[in-house]
């Protein structure tokens, strides 16, 4: 066996003589493709949200992004230990995050808009005070709360409802942005402010109020991911940093617009992830996201949003 | 400008330390004991109890006497999961506390980072963790259990019980790979057939491609070698998804008490081999407990490094007072002797001459469906057999090197 | 006299926008010329295909007899080409005399270099500025620094964009003796004005570009007079 | 903007060869000049050679295991202060460094000064990756944020490859790679000397080399970044297009300034895998990686000697936290880098350097 070493998956060589015996069905197996790729896709696009706000948009270079998630996801779980159902329990997480958000804005971020590079010391001290205090207060770890709703059989396989439900969440979560950035009075005023802060403001908006705002949607943003994660994962202080080099890809690749970058290119790179893990294991999985993303960079400096606004006009 | 600045910076900060500790000269002054434990990052939660059981162990034997008469004092370090911190701290215990011994490290990789350094200024080292095994360096003693002590015991045995197909899950870095290779080794000898084997970049969460591949194989039961929070993901997501399948593992529960932090039953069936975990239910162990939790009563969980730890620590004080001093050569001779013995939480263990590892009583720990224990059989005095056998004798010579099943120590 | 730029048949278009429509351009060395038009005409692209920031759809850029249409650019700058922008593209961080050090080490060294700043510094009025910070300068004197770093180096071709935005009237004026001081020095200048008493004051010739074509040419008298110029301006003034 | 009246060193006569070099010594883009600062500096090189005169072994030993790092810190200075392209790799040249010293001393030995050799391919090894990745993202008009990532990408792709190369197969030569576990058993610099070759253990001669090697490190910077090319840099830093419209290849330079940083962060990597005898691909990781960004961003990334003393400063504090501060070390950190961050936005260093500049008027640039 030569795979001592190598992130290689011998399952299916090694069991090939079992299943070439097996009838493989279409359904089941077009579903299985999609829900790894739906399951890498959500994770990118759950993760990456609240920094696609507060990176793409805002240009917070937010190492504390991960602290968020983090915040939201043991708030969702001291709520689901404390007896509210799921889906409240999440909503108190990423609440819990957007206000500890807001406030990290007035305290710190604030006095950063105009020279974003030093946001990359001040939140990763931040990061440093939020997960040494969580293992000084709350100890090491925490007690997760378990999956819910269970598994279902597609063909000869069991799939995660929760999974599936986690998809779903992803594609609401893009919805849910589009709406509220494109269509509500909230939306157009924070890209306005955003594009053209002088204008904004002699229009008569308060833009330290929507900086705030839109700010605290980012950590509520990665409040919620943490929540909506906490049930599959283990819960310890250092559980954001899983996150944290996924979402800073997913968001670059994508540039500065979310729906025009970050959702593309969670697609994308949700392809190609699923791809290399189904067919080489994942070491390759992991280390081709990265390459991915060098040479997505490459071919379009100015990340896809650039690339498919140029390719529009 | 004034460039000196930075000298007085640096002087300033350099001083600080230079009253931390004198050379301790005196024969009868106290014993020192450098501890250098992760009490924060990535693996304190495992940690911090190894601190607290060498801080029980040192209590106990103060108040009984100290060791040959003369108290133990504890210099301790927080290497926060890093590995220069412990580059740093095992030159600084070694070199400016002068210690008499160390008790050092968690991951594999920070014992490697520390090794050099003890080589060099020829001191003792202490390692009370679980490990992938093949440390033969006289500057170590190892207290914690080896792959063949773990594997040799549980891969049978879960073979008889389920089944001869076996899919291995490990992490892909030294740990998981070479413990993998015993697996794979095992269940060939015993005729078994290995269905898969597959190996997660550390750092890794998210497993619904694997649970997969685990699905479409024909295994009987999966081995987890999974290492770190992030990783430890995997049986929540495996459980929601159904595998279904029992799992047999090293380096769970004993280790991070996984079974206490994830809701039931998503580690039910798991089978685990372990040289120590709190609840075995023997006077020795209870008893152990009981004093453990009247000096810490927060301890989330009392592990099998905590145990080796508490052990390792009475080792040491056997040891000095064989020798008459903690002279490092003397105290070698003492464990060339090989009688070295302790009757501790975890039944007798003794010190082999040849590798500097220790012989351990096996539990078979599973985990029921509440993640309540219970220990379906044990085994009795596993010796750590393969260095000796694979031509590592300490008593003779000190190559200071890792060895594994697939590079050996050179032919004599 | 012959010619020292040479378009034939340039295009370029964004998306749907063409920028640049088959423009035929020639400039005799030693002119003194200007491009006028109303805004959105193409000038400032037409100076960033002379100048290599854009890459033209078709067409091509001879200077000084050389075929430059493919070179970067750095490379076009050293064959001779020299260009202030309307925005001062000083380094506001660095000295006045720094500034001029970068614009001029790549060319000259040791003496030279001295000599050469000492020069500059005398000609844009900025002698006793050496030691400031760029930033702090005056509208008017970061125009005359960022011409003086265009032109130390003594390049064949200056271009110039909206040289006199924001000056006052005497620095206009000042600036009109710059240039035609320069051009006395043999350098041909090709500036886009808007201030049609400063075109009057340096340009012998005028081109008008419309809609990325290039829509008349001639004296600045033939132009002020022509009708279809005037309704253009108009037209743009409508707007 | 406070009007400053810079001294104007009206032209010097032509200088030639090391007369023109040592004249950059001071400049536009370094912080101090005239004796004042000199007499400063050479006390603070002699105060650190006399240093070990008055400290024990350990203490010593300690001091350069800080030098070992400011190289790094240097060149990451000299990349993203002076140059504006802020790389969150230079880790990935530190660690291939490293690994290839570990590599070369493990096959050939360390007789005959050999471990200088091996010094040198691998501080060369770093650089001209550093060149490639330069060449392959500033040809490719890579800007901003992007190059941060791309870099971060690639020390995380090395970390990960690194990682999994525990088996006996990953082995090059004599020296195996050892997986996560990281690589051990390289010999230490040694010196070849009368009577056996000295070893360059953590001590007082390891110090001294050290000592020497930063002031060379640090006195040829100074005088390169005074030399046209420092000036190009800041212009490029400054206002990239008018840099290019005034003639230079921007990429050239700014893939020539990387690479310098890639050699120097190679450097660190050497030392440290000499120091230590001992390498890992967590010392690729994206906790190392943003370590130098810190170093540099809390000194001061906009002057030399700022990052130099803010790096030496960071690392030392930060150790000294690490021991008196218990568990609450990491939050004291954590606390003083938003401080720091908020209260001297030039950085610490670069900030108190100006104030007693001002003080003494001479600290002009």
């Amino acid at each position: 066996m030569r795979t001592f070493g190598r992130g290689f998956v011998l399952a299916r060589a090694l069991s090939s003589a079992e299943q070439g015996a097996r009838r493989v069905e279409l359904f089941p197996a077009i579903f299985s493709i999609f829900y790894q790729f739906g399951d890498a896709f959500a994770f990118l696009v759950i993760s990456c949200a609240g920094l696609a706000v507060i990176f793409g948009m805002m240009g917070i270079i937010n190492l504390a992004h991960g602290e968020f998630i983090m915040c939201g996801a043991y708030v969702t779980a001291a709520s689901a230990r404390a007896g509210l159902p799921l889906p409240l329990a999440i909503a108190c997480g990423a609440v819990a995050a957007g206000v500890v958000g807001m406030a990290l804005e007035r305290a710190v971020i604030r006095h950063l808009y105009h020279r974003p590079l030093d946001s990359i010391i001040a939140t990763w001290g931040v990061s440093l005070i939020a997960t040494q205090g969580v293992l000084i207060m709350l100890g090491p770890t925490m007690q997760g709360i378990g999956t819910p709703l269970g598994s279902t059989l597609v063909g000869e396989r069991s799939y995660s409802v929760y999974r599936i439900v986690l998809f779903a969440s992803a594609v609401g979560l893009l919805v849910g942005l589009y709406v509220l950035f494109y269509r509500t009075r909230f939306g157009v005023i924070a890209r306005a402010t955003i594009q053209r802060p002088a204008m904004a403001r002699a229009l008569g908006v308060d833009t330290r109020r929507v900086y705030g705002l839109t700010f605290g949607l980012g950590a509520g943003l990665a409040g919620l991911a943490g929540g909506l994660y906490a049930p599959t994962m283990t819960m310890v202080p250092t559980m954001g940093a899983t996150f944290i080099v996924e979402s800073f890809v997913t968001v670059v690749v994508g540039g500065a617009d979310i729906f025009l970058g970050a959702a593309p290119a969670a697609a994308i790179l949700a392809v190609i992830r699923a791809a290399l893990t189904a067919w080489y294991g994942q070491l390759f999985g992991q280390i081709g996201l990265l390459v991915a993303v060098i040479v997505v960079i490459r071919v379009m400096p100015g990340g896809l949003s650039a690339f498919l606004k140029r390719w529009q006009r | 400008m004034k460039t000196y600045s930075k000298r007085h910076v640096l002087a300033a900060m350099l001083a600080g330390t230079c009253i931390a500790g004198l050379p301790a000269l005196a024969q009868d002054g106290p014993i020192k004991i450098g501890v250098l434990e992760d009490q924060s990052g990535d693996f304190a939660a495992a940690t911090n109890v190894k601190v607290h059981a060498i801080q029980l162990a040192t209590q106990e034997i103060n108040d009984a006497g100290g060791i040959a008469g003369r108290p133990i004092e504890l210099v301790i370090y927080d290497t926060q999961s890093d590995n220069r911190r412990y580059q740093e701290f095992m030159r600084r215990v070694l070199q400016q506390d002068q210690v008499d011994v160390v008790f050092a490290g968690f991951s594999s990789a920070s014992r490697e980072a520390y090794r050099p350094i003890v080589n060099q200024f020829d001191g003792l080292a202490f390692y009370n963790n679980q490990y992938e095994g093949g440390v033969c360096d006289a500057n170590m003693i190892v207290t914690g259990a080896v792959p063949e002590q773990q594997f040799s015991t549980l891969i049978p045995w879960m073979m008889e019980e389920y089944g001869s197909n076996v899919y291995t899950l490990a992490a892909d870095y030294n740990f998981g790979q070479i413990s993998a290779e015993w697996v794979r080794q095992i269940v060939e000898e015993q005729g078994g057939t290995m269905v898969g084997e597959e190996f997660i970049p550390l750092g890794v969460s998210q497993f619904s491609q694997t649970i997969q591949n685990i699905q479409e194989s024909d295994a009987d039961f999966v081995v987890t070698l999974l290492v770190g929070a992030a990783q430890a993901s995997y049986y929540e997501q495996a459980n929601s998804a159904n595998v279904g399948l029992p799992m047999a593992s090293s380096v769970n529960v004993g280790q991070g008490y996984e079974h206490k932090r994830f809701t039931p039953p998503s580690l039910a069936n798991m089978f685990v081999t372990t040289n120590y975990i709190e609840e075995i239910d023997s006077p020795a162990s209870n008893d152990f407990v009981e004093r453990f939790r009247a000096m810490f009563p927060d301890e989330p969980y009392i592990n099998q490094e905590a145990a080796n730890s508490y052990i390792g620590i009475n080792l040491y004080k056997q040891l000095v007072e064989r020798a008459g001093s903690t002279d490092h050569d003397a105290i070698r001779a003492v464990i060339a002797e090989g009688d070295v013995c302790f009757d501790g939480p975890s039944g007798n263990v003794c010190l082999d001459p040849q590798s500097q590892h220790m012989s351990h009583t096996i539990y078979l720990a599973k985990v029921e469906e509440d993640h309540s224990i219970t220990f379906p059989t044990v085994w009795e005095n596993i010796e750590p057999y393969w260095l000796g056998d694979a031509g590592c004798d300490l008593t003779q010579n000190d190559p200071s090197a890792q060895y594994t099943p697939s590079s050996p120590p050179p032919a004599q | 006299m012959n010619p020292i730029l040479e378009v034939s048949k340039l295009n370029k278009s964004f998306g749907g926008v063409t920028v640049a429509r088959d423009i035929d351009f020639v400039l005799d060395a030693g002119a003194m010329h200007c491009l006028i038009g109303p805004n959105g005409a193409g000038k400032s692209s037409f100076f960033r295909l002379l100048l290599g920031e854009h890459a033209p759809d078709s067409g091509a850029i001879r200077f000084s007899g050389d075929d430059i249409t493919a070179l970067r650019s750095f490379e076009r700058i050293r064959k001779g080409i020299s260009v202030k922008f309307q925005v001062p593209g000083i380094f506001k961080a660095l000295s006045v005399r720094q500034n001029l050090e970068v614009a001029f080490q790549h060319h000259l060294h040791g003496a030279s270099l001295g000599g050469t700043i000492r020069r500059v510094l005398e000609f844009t009025n900025l002698t006793g500025e050496a030691a400031t910070h760029a930033g702090v300068l005056s509208h008017g004197q970061q125009q005359w620094l960022e011409i003086g770093m265009a032109v130390g180096v003594e390049p064949k071709l200056l271009l110039l964009d909206e040289p006199t935005a924001g000056m006052s009237p005497d620095e206009t004026r000042k600036t009109g003796e710059m240039l035609h001081e320069l051009n006395a020095r043999g350098i041909t200048i090709l500036a886009v004005e808007h201030d049609m008493a400063f075109v009057q004051q340096i340009a012998d010739s005028v081109t008008v570009l419309h809609m990325g074509a290039i829509f008349a040419k001639g004296s600045i008298d033939e132009i002020t007079e022509h009708p279809g110029v005037q309704e253009i301006y108009l037209g743009a003034a409508d707007e | 903007m406070r009007r400053l009246e810079l001294p104007d060193a009206s032209e010097a006569p032509a200088r030639q060869g090391l007369r023109l070099w040592l004249s950059r010594l001071e400049g536009p883009q370094t912080m101090g000049r005239g004796p004042g600062f000199w007499v400063a500096a050479a006390l603070a090189v002699a105060a650190a050679a006399a240093y070990p005169a008055f400290a024990n072994d350990y203490v010593v030993g300690n001091a350069a295991y800080f030098l070992v790092w400011t190289f790094m810190a240097m060149g990451l200075g000299v990349v993203w202060g002076y140059g504006g392209a802020l790389s969150f790799g230079q880790t990935a040249f530190f660690g291939l460094a490293g690994y290839t010293y570990g590599v070369i001393t493990i096959n050939i030995g360390s007789a005959f000064g050999a471990t200088w050799l091996a010094l040198l391919l691998s501080v060369a090894l770093g650089g001209i990756f550093a060149l490639l990745i330069g060449y392959f993202m500033f040809y490719g008009r890579i800007k901003g944020v992007f190059i941060g990532i791309v870099t971060l990408s690639v020390t995380l792709v090395l970390e990960t490859f690194m990682a999994q190369t525990a088996g006996p197969q990953w082995r090059i030569g004599e020296a195996r790679l050892n997986g996560f576990n990281g690589m051990s058993g390289m010999p230490p610099l040694t010196v070849p000397w009368f009577g056996g070759d000295v070893l360059l253990y953590a001590g007082t001669t390891l110090y001294y080399v050290l000592l020497g090697m930063v002031v060379l490190v640090y006195m040829g910077l100074r005088m390169l970044l005074n030399a046209p090319f420092g000036n190009v840099l800041v212009a490029i830093r400054e206002n990239p297009e008018r840099a290019e419209m005034l003639g230079y290849d921007i990429r050239l330079y700014q893939m020539l300034a990387f690479g310098l940083g890639g050699a120097l962060a190679g450097t660190s990597g050497v030392l440290y895998t000499a120091w230590g005898q001992y390498i890992t691909p967590s010392s690729m990781g994206l906790t190392s990686a943003a370590l130098p960004i810190v170093w540099v961003a809390v000194g001061g990334r906009r002057d030399i000697t700022a990052t130099l003393l803010g790096c030496l400063l960071v690392i030392a504090g930060f150790q000294s936290l690490t021991i008196y501060g218990s568990q609450y070390a990491l939050i004291v950190m954590g606390v003083l880098l938003v401080f720091t961050v908020l209260v001297t936005p030039n950085g610490l260093i670069y900030t108190a350097m100006d104030r007693v500049g001002r003080l003494f008027g001479e600290a002009r640039r």
